[in-house]
């Protein structure tokens, strides 16, 4: 059952890794950076560190990808991408 | 328990934080003395550092050490911190925010002391970060500039992408040693020689080298570094080579050095290469620098590969000649930063809109316009060039004498070629620092006499006085450098 | 009481020369007196040392160490103390018929100073007790006669003349410190190893040192150095093939030339070989039987100038030049001497040889003092141009029609009455001839006698061409003042008389070596007896050679017109110095040394080494290395990153090749 | 008074900086002359005390310094260093006093004269290497300055070739002395940078190949100094570019360094190296080589002052001949040799500089005649001509002889080469003197002027010296050979000469 | 689940990281792929953490969660002030420093 889980965690967390990369829109990669980010909590739960996981899911994913997503808008010119 | 010892930095943050609140209060006028208030705040650490030169302490259940290498260091910081503030009153003369300028350099400070006083991982990290992340937002301080904002970013990108790549090294340290403590992992190394060969060691050390090659900017980690030390403003570039840079080597003295002992890896060869690379580099492509800054830069990458020899032999003397060549370059790299920041402030003055400030035709006589920048920038030049009598030329000795030491004594003929290599350098370099002496000296200048502002001068004064200083009576200093490395214990 | 001032005959004139050089513009005919002054005090001293030793047969030595284990010190024996008269004697008076000659030269301070110092330098060759002193001396005097030829250096030919004086003389001179260096050597490594001693009075490089280690020299080793030594005689003394220098060195006044020429430097390689004649003597024979080596070369070498000089004085117009190469002729007479009459009476033949230099310093001087006078009337050297000066001109003319009888050696034989010349030259080809007999080798003999029949032919030419006929310019010439004809006078009786020395002159300098180191130094021969007609032949060339320049330059019995034209190549060569001139200056000097070797050194020095090596190699490289690094740095912020991280990789490959590992 | 040494360097370096802070012309000059005339007065002093009888160092001073590193400042004299210490302090002045005229950045000028002669003496009198490497580098910079700032056309290539070059060489000499250190450290455990220590343990160094390696470095460093064919480049294109006294004091002082380490320091280590005898022969082919090739370049050169750079290094290669023949009085020929050209080549130097000031060109072919405007200094350059070309009676042909008789001990067929030299080094003189000084007058040239009088004094004296030593070489000459004779009793003890 | 399995995970985040430095030109994304690089060595050193049974691993870990957000921070503000001059934020046009 863990196995699992770890695995779903694993693929999806390596999938939107890769997606932050790949997504044409800077707007899809922050999107997939925060499942990366939200992934990688899941992992740190699936290794008992609950604390780290929220703390993540807070910092990351509450203020970095809000930040980027504000910097998106700022730095947005026209039809860019 | 007393925390005594750490008083500078307890300062430092205070009078940093004061400046901030400060800046909130008084007006955009009176904020010409900040500079005042800081300057002092560090001649007040600094006295105490030179006090307690060789006190030994221990803090934060070891995570902080107070000991002779981290003292000498935090003598390099707080020397270049203090320039560079004193030189910053007439370079940001009347700037409004000034207040957080002096905030941020004081704090790059503490981060400095921190890292040269850091017995743990962790604390190496936050020390490195907190230095790393002003010194970001100081290379873009001038944020109407484009090449400023540039070179921050640059600077920003490759220094964040280093950061994570020394994070990821030092969690596969505590990986392998279960331990972030750096003398507990150094004990670890030494009875679990077995582990020589695991290549996790091998990984985190490169992922390691790689986070204070940055800093110090040895190739392959240096591209950085000249785009960063021309767009930024010189004072600033003043702090990333002669005070951040060092950052880098006392954290490869306190982790590096330790650990390659520990492991009893025989990479030698390989940091000869890259020492060899770096300097042989640094010097061929600064010969064909129009910018003065990018010629210090490239000359300054070049400076780094010869400090790193000290990590190729590894000696008490090598160590030592490495901590004076580091001690000696902070002088005379800040030094000549700030001059060049001094031309800059004279080629505004004859035309507001001049672009190229350190074009070296600027400098074109020099001698004449601005006698005591020319005659000081000529003391660095020849400093670095490695001749007598100077700190540059001390610490070149003692380096490459220790690394002659080890070539005889192992009778390997390689080693042998890398001093030879080396001192060609250092005279292959003389090729580049004569071209802008003849500027200065030779050439015709092509405006009139200016009156040096005296924060300037006081500024280039010290660092002038540092270089000569140490040249003329260096016992005292190479006594500090052999202590310091004494700590490591190599 | 004389020789104890002996060090003042050289230090009056040097005395002289300074006090010339820097106060003569002050004084009276630009200050003449004070080296006249000075060189009539070294006469004066010479003359009362001469008459002090001569009854006792005593030397004066006086020697004190100066540096390295060389000393400095005086020598008068017999051979010194007579070249010493003679040579302060005639300077004196050239010096004396200087005064009217160059009075109207602005530069005469100059003039006589460096005389003055020239003298000095002649002075001290003669008076050295040692070998490097008297190359010091030596080389002085070179140095003076390029001064004194170059006198008037605003002349592109006399600067040039001085340059190769001084060139050609040097040649010589390397030989001669090549010597020296061998002798040094084989002397220092005789008193090393073999116990010979060597006291404070006794120095390494002194004559008297040397003639007492001659037997202890390592023979091959003493063929060398003596003939090192005779390689610096060739050049000072002008002999083949190192002649070229003296006829051009007329370039310089004519008092010059008589000093130069007569009197002074040109005899001062007669007196090296004179003065080591012992070392000659002592060579081993190995050429010829019963001739040591060094003797053998030093004739043939003489004869064979004798003889070719005279040919070239034939057909010169130059009335210097003339004079010029009968100088060169008549050195080679001497040397003759020393090599001819040294292997058949020994040391003797010094006498002989030191008896023609003397008299030949008399008639030599006459003859340029006279053609100085000569020139001083009719303002041209070229003796085409030149007389039926004799009506106007009695008394020069007549005294150098009494220098050319000393010259081409006209007496009486038999009841021994005859000029200076008659007696000394005759000895020297009696023993050449007697050497003929003794060693079958009648080559030297030959030149001798061939030589004395040009000599007497050019000479008589010269005087024809130049007091008889019709005079061919335009010029008033007049006969010169009193103070230039009284010395002519005076020499002119030296030049008629002195020859009635002879005997007293043989015997007194047969005791030189003897008195030096007080041993018998070398071999007696037995005097042969002679045939008249060899004792009347060297008389009978003289008067024959008269007859043929009357017949042809005064009664214009023949007609030359045809020999004398630039059809004949024989003419042509004899004309053109046997092209010496130009294989030494043109050739060897400019084409070979300084456009060839030099150029190519030139040429491997800043273009390979400097160009090549340093500029391009190591100074071209590294910039356009930089250049080339430099652009690496894109700017590209990515491109930084995928640096650091295939650095990083790259990093991790290395050692894990290295270290292997897991 | 116990610290003459220090204090003859002490005053020069204190009136250098007086000169620089010096406002007007006349101020720096009088500071100049001032303060070298004092250092020449010192010098005489211990001249006059100094006993030629004995090898050691006399008036020895030493100070601590950094004692980590065992480098303490030593100072004396011996028969090596006390004529070229009165050399320098005859020169400086002298030069001084030549340039009295200089008016571009008159302070700077002569306070840079002024650090030549600190540098200089700091060489001549340290006793400790590191301090010896030292004042060693520093001769350099004011030198580079010199050359850049009051040169002539090329300067800038000049001066950084001159630097690059002897700065790469003497890192070379570093590298070495690292070698002598460390080693010497192995055998006593102490640290210590003592010149005659180091060389005394150079012995116990057990690796032959390690031997020659350090030997070669230290003569590469010392030979680039001097300079030997072929590392002599930088020379002519230096003293071409250079002012006149910075040619004077390069060629007449700077020059000198190099061969004062084969001296000091090669000759006594030699027969402890490696391989001797190759050693031995290698130095005698650079000399002879650079006797004839300085010759023949001299012979192909169309401006005087290049040719008088290029017969420096011929003169210079008699030094390392001298020096490489390991005979007591060949060896202080070779001393001598030093001494001599240091006083004739300043007159040479000091003949081109007057012509290039007055007639404007240098150039051979361009001038002729000179002699008739310019008499005086006609005299006295011939008199400099005939002193360099080997004129008895002056002091080059006493070093010249010393040089030539007794290596021929030694070296015979080198010798024998080197005599060949002596007919070409006559001819190149005369041929410029005679292409230069006599002959027509080049109305081209205008009307020109005799040099100034103090530059005619200056060289005066200087001739008035050259003749003086060469008649009397003994009040050098003595002290010199002393300590040839304790040098090469050393050679002798080893049997490399028997 | 064991250790290496998580490493290798961290492993190929941190691949994805670097590659997308090397690639992207867009500054947004080249900070985003510095997010995933710090991200992995934080997932490492939770897991070395979780298998050495010791905390200093998560201590760690927050540490450098806090200064990444920090650096983030400072990262858009830089580049939103050169977006201000340059008026772009491709990292291929922001050039003029090199050579």
């Amino acid at each position: 059952m863990i196995d699992i889980v770890f695995l779903v965690i694993s693929v999806v967390t390596i999938f939107s890794s890769l997606m932050v990369v790949r997504a044409k829109k800077l707007v899809h990669s922050a999107i997939y950076l925060a499942g990366a980010l939200i992934g990688t909590a899941g992992l740190f739960i699936l290794l008992k560190a609950e604390f780290i996981a929220w703390v993540q899911v807070l910092v990351y994913v509450g203020a970095v990808v809000t930040l980027i997503l504000f910097t998106i808008m700022l730095t947005r010119k026209g039809e860019e991408e | 328990m007393s925390y005594g010892l750490l008083a500078p930095e307890i300062i430092l943050t205070i009078v940093g934080l004061v400046i901030i609140l400060l800046g909130l209060l008084i007006t955009d006028k009176s904020k010409n003395m900040i500079g005042y208030f800081g300057a002092a705040g560090l001649v007040v650490a600094l006295g105490y550092v030179l006090k307690t030169m060789t006190a030994e302490g221990s803090f934060f259940y070891n995570a902080l050490v107070i000991d002779p290498l981290s003292q000498i260091f935090k003598l390099i910081f707080l020397i270049v911190s203090l320039m560079v503030v004193i030189a910053s009153i007439s370079y940001f003369k009347d700037n409004r925010n000034q207040d957080e300028y002096y905030a941020l350099i004081l704090l790059s400070t503490v981060g400095m002391m921190v890292v040269a006083s850091a017995n743990d991982l962790v604390a190496l990290f936050v020390g490195f970060e907190l230095a790393s992340m002003s010194t970001y937002v100081l290379a873009g301080f001038e944020k109407k500039n484009p090449a400023s904002l540039e070179a921050a970013l640059k600077y920003f990108i490759i220094g964040s992408l280093s950061s994570a790549l020394m994070l990821f090294g030092m969690s596969l340290v505590y990986g392998v040693t279960g331990s972030t403590n750096i003398p507990v992992i150094i004990e670890f190394f030494k009875t679990n020689p077995m582990m020589a060969t695991n290549s996790l060691d091998i990984i985190a050390m490169i992922f390691l080298v790689a986070g204070f090659g940055f800093k110090m900017a040895l190739v392959p980690f240096h591209m950085w570094a000249p785009d960063t030390y021309e767009g930024s403003p010189s004072v600033v570039s003043s702090l990333l080579a002669a005070g951040s840079k060092k950052m880098g080597f006392v954290a490869a003295f306190r982790v590096l050095v330790l650990a390659l002992v520990a492991i009893r890896i025989d990479i030698q060869m390989t940091f000869a290469i890259l020492a060899v690379i770096t300097m042989t580099y640094g010097n061929i492509v600064a010969i064909s620098q129009r910018s003065i800054k990018r010629m210090l830069a490239y000359s300054s990458i070049a400076q780094a590969g010869y400090i790193s020899l000290a990590f190729v032999v590894m000696t008490q003397m090598s160590v030592a000649g490495g901590v004076l060549l580091a001690l000696g370059h902070a002088l005379m790299k800040g030094g000549a930063f700030i001059a060049v920041a001094l031309v800059g402030y004279m080629v505004l003055s004859d035309n507001r809109n001049a672009k190229n400030l350190d074009d070296i035709g600027n400098f074109a006589g020099l001698g004449k316009r601005a006698p005591i920048t020319a005659f000081s920038l000529l003391v660095f030049f020849l400093a670095l060039a490695g001749i007598p009598p100077s700190a540059g030329f001390i610490g070149k000795f003692v380096l490459f004498y220790s690394i002659t030491i080890e070539a005889v004594a192992q009778a390997s003929n390689w080693l042998l070629l890398v001093v030879i290599i080396a001192i060609l350098n250092s005279a292959l370099s003389i090729y580049y620092y004569a071209r802008v002496i003849r500027y200065m000296y030779v050439l015709p200048p092509n405006g009139e006499k200016i009156k040096e502002p005296t924060p300037y001068v006081v500024a280039i004064l010290l660092a002038v006085i540092g270089t000569i200083g140490i040249g003329i009576y260096p016992e005292p200093f190479i006594q500090m450098a052999m202590n310091a490395a004494s700590v490591l214990g190599v | 009481m004389f020789s104890d001032y002996a060090a003042l005959i050289v230090l009056l004139p040097v005395i002289a020369f300074v006090l010339t050089l820097f106060l003569g513009k002050k004084l009276p005919h630009g200050g003449a007196y004070l080296p006249i002054a000075a060189i009539a005090g070294s006469f004066i001293i010479s003359l009362g040392t001469f008459l002090e030793i001569y009854p006792t047969d005593g030397i004066v030595q006086q020697s004190m160490p100066w540096f390295a284990g060389m000393n400095l010190g005086i020598l008068i024996d017999p051979l010194a103390v007579v070249m010493l008269m003679m040579v302060s004697f005639v300077s004196l008076l050239i010096h004396i018929y200087a005064v009217g000659y160059m009075s109207h030269d602005p530069a005469k301070p100059r003039y006589f100073a460096e005389t003055s110092l020239f003298t000095a330098a002649m002075l001290s060759v003669i008076l050295s007790d040692n070998i490097l002193q008297f190359f010091i001396s030596w080389e002085l005097v070179g140095l003076c006669s390029f001064l004194l030829i170059g006198f008037w250096y605003h002349k592109p030919s006399a600067a040039a003349a001085a340059k190769k004086a001084f060139l050609v003389t040097r040649v010589g001179d390397v030989m001669f410190l090549a010597g020296i260096v061998l002798l040094y050597v084989n002397m220092s490594e005789i008193i090393t190893s073999r116990a010979f001693s060597v006291g404070p009075e006794n120095f390494i490089l002194q004559f008297k040192t040397m003639f007492e280690a001659i037997p202890l020299i390592n023979p091959t080793q003493l063929t060398y150095i003596t003939l090192l030594f005779f390689g610096g005689a060739i050049g000072k003394s002008g002999q083949f093939p190192l002649h070229g220098w003296l006829p051009d060195a007329m370039e310089g006044p004519t008092t010059v030339s008589a000093l130069i020429h007569a009197a002074t430097m040109v005899t001062a390689g007669v007196y090296l070989v004179a003065r080591t004649f012992p070392m000659f003597a002592a060579t081993p024979a190995t050429l010829s039987a019963g001739v040591p080596d060094s003797l053998l070369i030093v004739a043939y070498v003489g004869g064979f100038t004798a003889l070719f000089a005279a040919t070239m004085g034939l057909v010169m117009n130059d009335i210097k030049r003339v004079l010029a190469y009968s100088t060169v002729s008549q050195l080679g007479y001497m040397m003759l001497a020393l090599g001819t009459a040294g292997a058949v009476v020994g040391a003797q033949a010094v006498g002989i040889s030191m008896f023609h230099l003397i008299s030949h310093a008399f008639f030599k001087a006459l003859l340029f003092l006279c053609a100085g006078s000569v020139i001083h009337a009719v303002g041209t050297n070229d003796i085409r141009e030149m007389g039926g000066l004799f009506g106007k001109m009695k008394i020069t003319g007549t005294t150098m029609f009494i220098a050319a009888l000393a010259l081409a050696g006209i007496g009486i034989p038999f009841i021994n009455i005859g000029t200076a010349g008659f007696f000394s030259k005759d000895m020297i080809i009696e023993k050449a001839f007697e050497y003929g007999e003794l060693k079958g080798d009648f080559i030297p003999y030959a030149f001798a006698i061939i030589a004395a029949l040009l000599t007497s032919i050019y000479i008589f030419r010269l005087w024809f061409m130049a007091f008889t006929g019709k005079p061919r310019s335009e010029r008033h010439s007049h006969e010169s003042p009193g103070v230039m004809t009284r010395p002519l006078m005076i020499l002119a009786l030296f030049a008629l008389f002195f020859g009635f020395a002879h005997l007293g002159f043989y015997d007194y300098l047969n005791k030189n070596f003897e008195l030096m180191t007080g041993e018998k130094a070398a071999l007696e021969g037995e005097s042969l007896q002679m045939s008249p007609i060899i004792v009347l032949l060297p008389v009978i060339v003289g008067v024959l050679g008269l007859l043929i320049s009357y017949a042809i330059y005064h009664r214009r019995m023949l007609d030359m017109s045809k020999l004398v034209s630039t059809q004949n190549p024989l003419y042509k060569l004899l004309l053109n110095r046997y092209y010496e001139p130009k294989i030494g200056a043109d050739i060897i000097g400019v084409k070979l040394t300084h456009d060839v070797v030099a150029q190519s050194g030139e040429f491997v020095d800043r273009k390979i080494i400097d160009g090549l090596v340093i500029d391009n190699i190591i100074g071209n490289t590294l910039f356009k290395l930089g250049e080339f690094v430099r652009k690496l740095q894109t700017g590209v912020v990515q491109n930084y990153a995928s640096v650091t991280i295939l650095g990083i990789g790259l990093l991790i490959i290395i050692l894990r090749i290295k270290f292997g590992g897991t | 008074m116990a610290a003459l040494i220090s204090l003859m360097i002490a005053i020069p370096l204190l009136g250098a900086i007086i000169t620089f802070l010096t406002r007007t012309r006349e101020q720096a000059r009088s500071i100049a002359l001032l303060t070298s005339g004092l250092s020449l007065v010192i010098s005489l002093i211990l001249f006059s005390r100094f006993d030629s009888s004995i090898s050691t160092i006399q008036f020895g001073e030493s100070y601590p310094w950094i004692a980590s590193l065992g480098v303490s400042l030593k100072f004396g004299l011996d028969g090596i260093g006390m004529p070229l210490v009165l050399l320098s302090n005859i020169v400086i002045p002298l030069t001084v006093l030549f340039a009295w005229g200089e008016t571009k950045q008159a302070n700077q000028f002569y306070g840079l004269i002024l650090l030549e002669l600190v540098g200089v003496l700091g060489v001549f009198t340290s006793l400790d290497f590191f301090v010896f490497y030292i004042f060693w580098e520093i001769v350099l910079i004011p030198m580079y300055f010199l050359i850049s700032i009051w040169g002539g056309p090329r300067k800038d290539y000049s001066a950084i070739k001159f630097f690059i070059y002897t700065h790469v060489a003497s890192l070379v000499m570093l590298l070495a002395i690292f070698s002598l250190y460390f080693n010497a450290w192995q055998v006593s455990g102490v640290p210590n940078f003592d010149m005659f220590y180091l060389l005394k343990n150079y012995s116990v160094i057990e690796s032959p190949l390690l031997k020659d390696a350090i030997f070669l470095a230290l003569l590469f460093g010392f030979l680039v100094k001097m300079p030997a064919v072929p590392f002599h480049t930088w020379l002519p294109d230096a003293h071409v570019e250079a002012p006149t006294a910075g040619s004077v004091i390069l060629a007449a002082l700077l020059l000198k360094m190099g061969g004062y380490g084969l001296f000091r320091v090669i000759l006594p280590i030699l027969p402890f190296s490696g391989s001797p005898g190759k050693l031995i022969s290698l130095m005698a082919i650079i000399g002879v080589l650079s006797i004839l090739y300085g010759t023949f370049l001299a012979l192909a050169q169309r401006d005087l002052k290049k040719m008088v750079a290029y017969s420096s290094i011929s003169h210079m290669g008699y030094v390392t001949l001298g020096a490489a023949a390991l005979i007591p009085l060949s060896v202080s020929g070779a001393m001598f040799q030093q001494f001599s050209h240091g006083l004739i080549t300043a007159v040479l130097f000091m003949s081109c500089g007057v012509i290039q000031h007055s007639a404007g060109t240098r150039i051979i072919h361009d001038l002729g005649g000179i002699a008739k405007h310019m008499p005086k200094l006609a005299f006295l350059m011939l008199a400099g001509f005939l002193a360099s070309l080997g004129l008895p009676g002056m002091s080059g042909f006493i070093a010249e002889f010393l040089i030539l008789v007794n290596s021929y001990f030694t070296l015979p067929t080198f010798v024998i080469l080197a005599l060949f030299g002596i007919v070409f080094t006559a001819g190149y003189h005369l041929w410029a003197m005679q292409r230069a000084v006599f002959g027509t007058y080049n109305e081209k040239l205008g009307h020109i002027h005799d040099g100034a009088d103090y530059g005619i004094a200056s060289m005066a004296i200087l001739v008035l010296l050259i003749i003086f030593f060469g008649l009397n070489p003994n009040p050098v000459l003595t002290m010199m050979t002393t300590n040839a004779n304790q040098l090469l009793n050393f050679v002798v003890l080893r049997g490399v000469i028997t | 689940m064991s250790l290496y399995t998580y490493l290798l995970i961290s492993a190929i985040i941190f691949a994805i990281g670097a590659y997308g430095i090397i690639t992207q030109r867009s500054g947004i994304k080249i900070l985003m792929c510095i997010e995933l690089l710090l991200n992995s060595a934080n997932l490492n050193l939770v897991a070395f953490s979780s298998f050495n049974g010791n905390a200093t691993g998560q201590v760690f870990a927050i540490f450098s969660i806090a200064i990444a957000a920090a650096e983030a921070a400072i990262g858009f503000a830089i580049l939103v002030a050169l977006f201000r001059v340059r008026d772009t934020i491709n990292l291929d046009n922001i050039n003029i420093l090199r050579w």
